[in-house]
């Protein structure tokens, strides 16, 4: 009887334990799985092959490094699907971190691709003001944004040619672990009608299946199982695939914790009951 | 006077701001991007207070050597350290700056982050007790949804937990958010309107 | 299927070909085959549509041309020229098409000034001849910018109607017409809380959230710190502000000082215990974390807006045996503070538990028109499903 | 070698010390944590501080007002009364930092009414209005209303309602039990991506 008690009051560090040990391990087993391909993700992926080369597209990084082991995967996938594209690549960030996310992101393929800064593609600066860059966006990129990150004038920048406003903007595709795309909706979509795609960590998607339904957002990624689908769509298999199999035994691992908690609840409430009957 | 004066001003700002959304001519618009510039000019005295109750909180308990005293110069070092390496060592790629982003504010961030890995399991642990009808139907949806997730929970149900995940996420998850969501934009809208027009005044501190 | 091209496609455009397309000598030049065409078109009858207006509901600055083709003319390049008083003459579009599919196309000049006129000339030519006629010409056209956006007047009889609700329902509850209000078990746990905390002799930790002032829930929560930090000064028990905006931070010292004084007590408020942490969620989440297991706080608060930071501080408070009292509008996050508070107020909730709290009749009022509105959105769901069943729509105003 | 100098490069040992410090935490408070934690808070202050410095005050505020005086004067109003958030340390004038919150919150109320109402009211209640012409469609309608009767402040749960109030608890059980459930993945591979580190990018354990 020690025991059920002892598992309904188990000490948390031993759950600790045993995920940080299971997931320690994991990384060297290779387990062959299939990745089935969801819709939402399929939708952004035909998006962007329908596009030609040089049409401009708005990538927003709306996340810190916290959540780089979920969103980096997918957006190197879709980056490097739009470079495979050759779209010039607007870069702008809803949060202070995220331009050092797509520097390291396009240092990454930049190479491979031939890339230039200024002429492929641009990191324009950060404005805390969240709003002001949404709005302003609608109306002016060059007055929103006078200046890139590194302080060049955007007026004039080869990638910013012919670029004005959202309506010269094919997609805008935020990748996000807050609910920046909501307000991406909110600002650029409701005000602007701009297209806009999102890849977001897989707690938020589910608050953006409305969205979805309305055709507020086109498309959306979602966590790694999304990059996982993003790159066998690219046909460039990475980090996100290989990452499938020690995430599935975690999954395990956690329903087996939860069952023997619930297990051990029942022995527990039948004993107590027969106790109450014993002494009655 | 003292009150009536700021009520004005939120009524005016409030008001203001509601009327250009129905406004496209652009004096609306710049109008309403000059506002937005202002909070650009205004929060950078606001951080400077902020700032300023930070250090006087540690320099204080450095001061008067309280526990943990040593930790506090961990922070204000921190502080000044990385605020004159941007001023004066440049704040782009491969400077000082960018490597102790990445070294040192990354690993925190993504540690601190990952801990939630074991919290959801502890908290699933506790919480995923099939005690009452509403928690029991907590826990089966729960389990349906992590089993459908990943590609081994679906050949263990033969598929089955992915569809029924579908079919949760779209139907029964798609209506709860739908309804909290309708809800929460009443709840905000009333919110908003209660103080444009003065009714919430707790904001300025007593409202009696 | 509209198709939004802009003067930008020129320039992706080979050079060359581009030369050799279209000088405005050569066309011209054809223009004596145009007016040949011009007897043959009659012949394919109406078989395009050329029009330009001033974009509605803009601010200006922008001409909108819309264009329709048909079958016989799915194959060839098409140019639109504008042509303003001082006939200046601009490429404003060039584009070339291959037995498309899509037939209908819009596009918006914003390389235009308001209050000049400008005419569009629609050109043609079948692939690769040099040969193009005109198959349209549209009358001067003069662009200006909106007072009003007409589309937007479904938002505005929504406000209109949810403003004559507020009043009408504080009305009602000033004349004492509201008796009954359902209980919210987390926010009648506030007060023993406070005195629990008092009993033990440790503080109160209140979080108005991870977002900034621009937020509505961060106000929501501020108006709610109100009323729990005039209970915190009559218990005298240390109340705990880690802020993550700064100016957050400045207004909940007003608020909680305020408070004192309004209860008497300014003597014992103590601003030190207010203060600003940092912008960084998880560095905010860090220290927060670290005030739990060091000052072990016997009651917290978490009222905001919160992310995935929530269940980092909800499963630290719990370790430490805190009363929890979350409450967010976030409905991501309600999962995890039902898993790991004590009590927890579901969105809309927390934007009701300044009003349940300070049971002043005129914001009691606002509970009520929550539930109004709540109502009329239930009615106007029901009756557009069932008309919408019989194929009519009543629900065409909610989206432009 | 090439591998003992990529463990010893002191970045990454820095990284790797860093990342035991916050774990440390699981077990129970104790210095490492303290230090990373206090690390963590003064670094990233300096951090956004300079990034707001560069990237928003100089060229949106500094900038405009040196070039461009004439368009962009009113600027000036914004950085008046910014500073009047320091009459917070004057006793008599302390009410004047009411002004700037005053406009900033006034702010805040004023758009979320318009956007509100158009982006979350108007476009959820769109998409809820469907033909009642599958059983999917009614349950989704039936689980919309129901939940709103759950949020009822000011009636009675009384007869019809309290089924339906009830009936809205399920759907929303249910709901976050599968956002729960959903999150687990997210959550699992942060810490994957931590591991990855220590194995491949630190240790060069895994390839």
């Amino acid at each position: 009887m020690d025991i059920i008690k002892k598992i309904l009051h188990l000490d948390r560090r031993i759950i600790f334990l045993t995920l940080f040990i299971v997931l320690l391990i994991t990384p060297f087993i290779h387990l062959e799985m299939k990745i089935n391909i969801t819709n939402p993700t399929r939708r952004i992926f035909n998006d962007v092959e329908e596009m030609s080369e040089g049409d401009p597209i708005i990538v927003s990084m709306s996340y810190a490094p916290f959540a780089k082991p979920e969103l980096y995967p997918m957006t190197l996938a879709f980056l490097r699907h739009c470079c495979m594209k050759k779209l010039r690549i607007i870069f702008v960030a809803t949060n202070e971190a995220g331009m050092s996310i797509a520097i390291q992101a396009m240092e990454e393929i930049k190479m491979e691709f031939e890339y230039e800064h200024g002429k492929d593609y641009v990191l324009l600066a950060f404005n805390p003001v969240l709003s002001a860059v949404m709005l302003g966006m609608g109306e002016s990129i060059t007055d929103i944004f006078p200046e890139d990150y590194y302080g060049n004038k955007t007026k004039g920048l080869k990638v910013l040619k012919d670029v004005n406003d959202y309506r010269d903007i094919k997609l805008l595709m935020d990748f996000s672990a807050g609910d920046s795309p909501v307000w991406w909706v909110v600002y650029a979509n409701t005000r602007y009608n701009q297209r806009i795609g999102t890849g977001v960590t897989a707690v938020m998607a589910a608050d953006f299946y409305p969205y979805l339904n309305t055709g507020q957002m086109i498309g959306l990624i979602n966590g790694l199982k999304g990059a996982a689908e993003y790159e066998t769509l690219i046909n460039h298999t990475a980090e996100a695939t290989e990452k499938m199999t020690s995430q599935a035994i975690a999954h395990i691992v956690i329903i087996l914790f939860i069952l023997i908690g619930n297990i051990a609840y029942f022995i527990d409430k039948r004993n107590k009951r027969k106790e109450r009957h014993g002494t009655a | 006077m003292k009150k009536r004066i700021p009520l004005f001003i939120v009524f005016l700002v409030g008001m203001l701001m509601i009327i250009q959304f129905f406004i496209p001519h652009r004096l609306s618009v710049t109008f309403y991007t000059g506002f937005l510039n202002w909070f650009t000019a205004m929060v950078l005295f606001a951080l400077i207070i902020g700032i300023g109750t930070l250090l006087n909180r540690h320099f204080k308990k450095i001061k008067r050597k309280d526990d943990d005293w040593g930790f506090s110069i961990v922070t204000i070092t921190g502080f000044f350290g990385m605020l004159l390496i941007g001023i004066f060592g440049g704040i782009g790629e491969g400077t000082l700056f960018m490597k102790l982003f990445e070294f040192v504010l990354t690993p925190l961030q993504a540690t601190m982050f990952a801990l939630l890995a074991f919290f959801i399991a502890s908290a699933a642990f506790r919480a995923f007790r099939a005690r009452t009808f509403e928690a029991s139907l907590l826990l089966i949806a729960a389990l349906i949804v992590m089993l459908g997730r990943v590609p081994i929970g679906d050949k263990l149900t033969f598929g089955f937990a992915s569809t029924l995940t579908e079919w949760i996420f779209r139907i029964p998850n798609m209506a709860a958010k739908r309804g909290i969501q309708m809800g929460i934009a009443l709840g905000m809208i009333a919110t908003s309107l209660k103080i444009i027009f003065g009714i919430e005044r707790s904001w300025l501190g007593s409202d009696d | 299927m509209g198709l939004s091209l802009k003067p930008s496609k020129l320039t992706s455009l080979p050079e060359n070909e581009r030369m050799s397309s279209l000088p405005l000598y050569r066309i011209r030049g054809v223009l004596i085959i145009f007016y040949l065409f011009i007897l043959i078109i009659p012949v394919f009858g109406k078989q395009f549509n050329f029009k330009a207006f001033d974009t509605p509901n803009d601010s200006g600055n922008s001409i909108s041309i819309y264009l329709t083709v048909t079958d016989n003319f799915s194959t060839g390049r098409y140019v639109i020229y504008r042509i303003d008083e001082d006939n200046n003459e601009f490429e404003v579009v060039n584009f070339e098409l291959s037995d498309s599919k899509i037939l209908e196309f819009s596009f918006i000049d914003s390389n235009v000034k308001d209050g000049v006129g400008y005419r569009y000339q629609l050109y043609y030519t079948k692939k690769n001849l040099s040969s193009y006629f005109i198959l349209s010409e549209t009358s001067f056209i003069y662009s200006s910018p909106q007072w009003y956006h007409k589309k937007k007047t479904p938002v505005l009889i929504g406000i209109l109607i949810y403003v004559l609700v507020l009043f009408l329902s504080i009305l009602l509850a000033k004349r004492g017409g509201i008796k009954y209000i359902r209980k919210l078990p987390g926010l009648d746990a506030i007060e023993d809380a406070v005195g629990r905390a008092t009993e033990m002799g440790k503080p109160v930790l209140y979080l108005t959230g991870l977002e900034r002032i621009s937020n509505i829930a961060t106000i929501a929560s501020l108006d709610i710190l109100a009323r729990v930090s005039k209970k915190v000064a009559e218990y005298e028990t240390p109340l705990l502000i880690p802020c993550f905006d700064p100016i957050v931070l400045i207004i909940a010292r007003e608020i909680v000082r305020e408070s004192y004084s309004f209860t008497g007590k300014p003597d014992i408020y103590n601003e030190d215990n207010i203060y600003y942490i940092t912008g960084n969620p998880f560095g905010y989440v860090a220290a927060v974390d670290g005030i739990m297991m060091r000052e072990k706080p016997a009651a917290n608060f978490y009222l905001g807006a919160f992310y995935s930071d929530s269940l980092i501080l909800a499963e630290t408070g719990a370790a430490t045996g805190a009363i929890q009292i979350a409450g967010t509008d976030s409905p991501i996050q309600l999962p995890f503070f039902i898993a790991a508070c004590d009590y927890t107020l579901l969105g809309e909730e927390l934007y009701a538990a300044s009003a349940y709290l300070s049971r002043k009749k005129e914001l009691l009022g606002t509970l009520k028109t929550l539930d109004i509105m709540k109502i009329l959105i239930m009615i106007f769901i029901l009756l557009g499903s069932i008309l919408i069943t019989f194929e009519i729509d009543i629900t065409g105003f909610l989206i432009r | 070698m090439e591998l003992l100098s990529n463990i010893l490069n002191p970045w990454n040992l820095l990284a790797a010390f860093l990342t035991f410090a916050i774990f440390s935490f699981l077990y129970k408070d104790n210095p490492f944590y303290k230090f990373a934690e206090h690390l963590f808070v003064g670094v990233s202050l300096g951090y956004s501080t300079c990034i707001i410095i560069f990237n928003a005050f100089i060229p949106k505020v500094v900038n405009p007002i040196f070039t461009d005086f004439s368009h962009n004067w009113h600027l000036v109003i914004a950085v008046l009364l910014g500073m009047m958030y320091f009459f917070r340390f004057s006793s008599k004038y302390r009410w004047l930092i009411r002004f700037p919150m005053a406009i900033q919150i006034g702010f805040t109320a004023g758009i979320s009414v318009t956007l509100r109402m158009d982006a979350r009211l108007f476009k959820q209640l769109k998409f809820t209005v469907m033909p009642l012409d599958n059983i999917y469609t009614i349950i989704v309608i039936v689980g919309v209303i129901s939940v709103l009767i759950y949020f009822l402040f000011t009636f009675k749960r009384k007869g019809i309602l309290n089924p339906l109030a009830k009936l809205g608890t399920i759907f929303l059980m249910v709901g976050f039990g599968a956002t729960f459930g959903n999150t687990v993945m997210a959550r699992i591979s942060l810490l994957i991506g931590r591991i990855s580190f220590l194995l491949k990018d630190w240790l060069h354990i895994l390839e």
